[in-house]
């Protein structure tokens, strides 16, 4: 296997480039952790409305430390405070909203996302405590699904492979990926590279890919500003 | 994000031949008779749209609103729970020509439907029904040594609802007992357009007071002092 | 058949009669028409919270002419009032009272009600335009199902009967019936005498029910005031 | 009618052993803290209830609230979504032990199971995990060529719930996201007791602004100033 070029997004770069798809006016869901670095870009003129799992539609920024009131907290369990225009709603209108298929866009992390738009990010196997929160209904409701994610593991597996080898959050439902080296559709059952790092070759990227890397049109610079 | 529109005329416009529309309203209160007025404003100047299934608790009262649009031959289709009212007389006409067709679905099924398909369920079970002739050829399955029935979503291309204040981004109150089947069936159909009685600013209406987010609603215009459609009844209003 | 006795109670009577059953503070559903003359008569002291399809508990008396707002109706669509603590909700949370056994009592009226509680009370029969409204759901829904009926229709015919002519609007549901000459329970595929106007012999009143009267226990006299 | 108590331990004397209890609450915000340690108060004294299935979309955290209703023993088994937090390790160390039994269920299904509990629909069909091992075992059926999973209803005897205001008939308001799990727990449970920070007279709340008709609360009893999990975590306060 490949190494791991060292010229690679970090995560808030990675962020950066999911926030750059976000239309004006979506309603989107960020998962809990690295997902939510995504509202920090909402590119200049765009506005999204993020709808949290435990009852709100429009919520803002945290608020500054010492300003917490906690009972008006994000799925991550992080004070935020409201938009104008917020809403509040009990937990089965909250997943109505998400299951119902409302949200334009979901962003959440990945252990590992097969071709065929499989994703694995809730267990990493029967050790442990198990905790799935409300990933397995944000995959099926959002009209479209997309993860961010490094390109491999720490260990320098990929994560973008073949066959999912852990639990699956969801069967067929990931259509995007946002990872440190490249954007990556899921179409069809397969892979399709839409944007990779000018530093990496195509042979490197796929090398780093468990499934094929498939390039019907032209594959695009990623272009990530410092952040 | 600016949902308004200008005019009912205008919010009406993209409605299809053939749509299935969802009204909010029962009986007198809550149907969104501006809305309803505008499209048969539509059909009477363009012949568009006809053959319309409509979805409501009723099936039109007096000669307004529902009424009217049947009397206009604009609905192929009802999907309701009671269509006899004490002036439905539009409708049982075009029904005993069979120039109408009919689903009677039990009032709390009705709704059922319409929730579920706004919150992404294909079918459930109930009780409602069971062993009567309305739950005849459905699935029928015991839960605890009861017997139920399964019944399935009923989406819409097109919810016209009625709400009190509303914002830009859609956020909605309703007025009493006119909010009725309006909320869920703005979260049942692929585009809600919602007139409101007053039109205010984001941040207005208190978050916790909201009670369609404007996540389910995708057009809205100020209709000030909108029509009744019980007191037009009584006023014995013919529309057009 | 015997001819129906020239002493019976009036509806307004049956009405009464029905209410008394209706405990302090009962969640309570009438069906259109008939049935909503019960709430005329609460006993003194005792408050029961009417519910309506429609999306209201609470709701009080009708307001005097000219003060209707139409806004604000039952399900049988009349102007109705608030009492203080009601509450507005949308329709499926309106059903899910009913069918989640969320109300004490319904009380509705009947075409044909049998022993096995079934009711007839939508349809009768194909001509005309049907229509069923919320009943199908009321009867499964609240803890307690009643009827309130006349004993035998215009024509003489019992309305308690073996087996339900015409269609059903739910199956064994029915527990209480409440006539123009006695009260009624179902109870174990049979209907059980409770209570019966003193003019009437127990084999008249036999003779004007479609099915067999069962005396388990006492039969009180049923005694209603002038109205 | 009057369904107010004088005390959190007048609340919660009648849970048996062994009952099945919601607990309102998503991470530090709407816990019944005050319910939930007069129960603890209860079990010390009584050494009852024990055995209990508790039902919240956590399993508790810090050393308060459910984390301490664990770590006395008191829970056989919690039906949750997420009980692995920042400090759960009353739970972690009970489950690793084989003390306590969990049903993992995704968050959305466990909203939606609760609130079909309470309007009496014993099952429906969800794509929510499908083709994964939480749907294992579990009736599959296809609804216009996609599969979906049927799950059951989820009831309780008892829902502890964190309220705002309420009143003597059981209306209730909430605080902002503290609203999540506890409108649908009242619905489903056979009794449902809301602890409320301010009591106010029946009409006091605009009929609009009720969430929980009080149809669905069967005791509650005012809790000025409650306190909040989060804020005592920080403050890692251990109870009792």
């Amino acid at each position: 296997m490949t190494q791991e070029p060292t010229e690679k997004l970090s995560n808030v770069q990675i962020a950066w480039r999911a926030a750059q798809d976000i239309a004006d006016g979506a309603y989107v869901n960020l998962g809990i952790g690295f997902p939510e670095m995504v509202a920090r870009f909402q590119p200049e003129g765009r506005a999204a409305v993020f709808h949290s799992e435990n009852g709100i539609l429009g919520f803002g920024k945290a608020p500054s430390e010492g300003q917490e009131d906690w009972d008006l907290i994000n799925a991550g369990k992080k004070a935020v405070t409201l938009n104008p225009g917020a809403a509040f709603f009990h937990h089965a209108d909250s997943f109505a909203m998400v299951r119902g298929g409302h949200l334009d866009v979901a962003i959440l992390g990945a252990y590992e996302v097969a071709q065929t738009g499989d994703l694995a990010n809730w267990s990493t196997g029967p050790t442990g405590v198990p905790a799935v929160g409300g990933a397995m209904d944000l995959v099926h409701g959002a009209k479209r699904v997309a993860v961010i994610t490094e390109h491999v593991t720490k260990k320098g597996q990929p994560k973008l492979v073949e066959r999912c080898s852990l639990p699956l959050t969801g069967v067929g439902c990931v259509t995007r990926v946002y990872t440190s080296l490249a954007v990556v559709d899921i179409e069809e059952g397969r892979f399709v590279l839409r944007e990779k790092l000018p530093a990496i070759s195509f042979d490197d990227l796929q090398s780093l890919t468990g499934a094929t890397l498939h390039c019907p049109g032209p594959v695009a610079d990623l272009i990530v500003p410092e952040l | 994000m600016d949902k308004t529109l200008p005019s009912p005329a205008d919010a009406v416009a993209g409605i299809a031949d053939g749509a299935t529309v969802m009204v909010g309203g029962f009986g007198g209160s809550g149907a969104p008779i501006e809305l309803i007025h505008a499209l048969i404003d539509r059909f009477l100047a363009t012949g568009s749209p006809g053959n319309l299934t409509v979805i409501n608790n009723n099936a039109g009262n007096g000669q307004v609103g529902i009424a009217a649009l049947i009397a206009q031959g604009m609905v192929g289709k009802i999907i309701c729970s009671y269509p006899r009212s004490t002036n439905s007389r539009a409708f049982i006409e075009k029904y005993q020509a069979g120039e109408i067709a009919l689903e009677l679905v039990p009032q709390g099924t009705l709704a059922e439907r319409i929730r579920a398909a706004g919150a992404g369920i294909p079918a459930f079970f109930t009780p409602t029904a069971y062993g009567t002739e309305l739950a005849e050829g459905k699935q029928i399955q015991e839960f605890e040594g009861r017997p139920y029935v399964m019944e399935r979503w009923l989406k819409a291309d097109v919810a016209l609802i009625k709400a009190e204040l509303g914002d830009r981004m859609g956020n909605l109150t309703y007025r009493m007992t006119a909010r009725n089947f309006a909320p869920i069936m703005a979260m049942a159909a692929a585009h809600t357009i919602a007139q409101v009685s007053r039109l205010v600013a984001p941040g207005e209406i208190d978050p916790e007071a909201v009670i369609t987010p404007g996540i389910f609603v995708d057009a809205l215009v100020e209709v000030a002092e909108p029509a009744q459609e019980e007191a037009l009844n009584r006023a014995e209003v013919h529309y057009p």
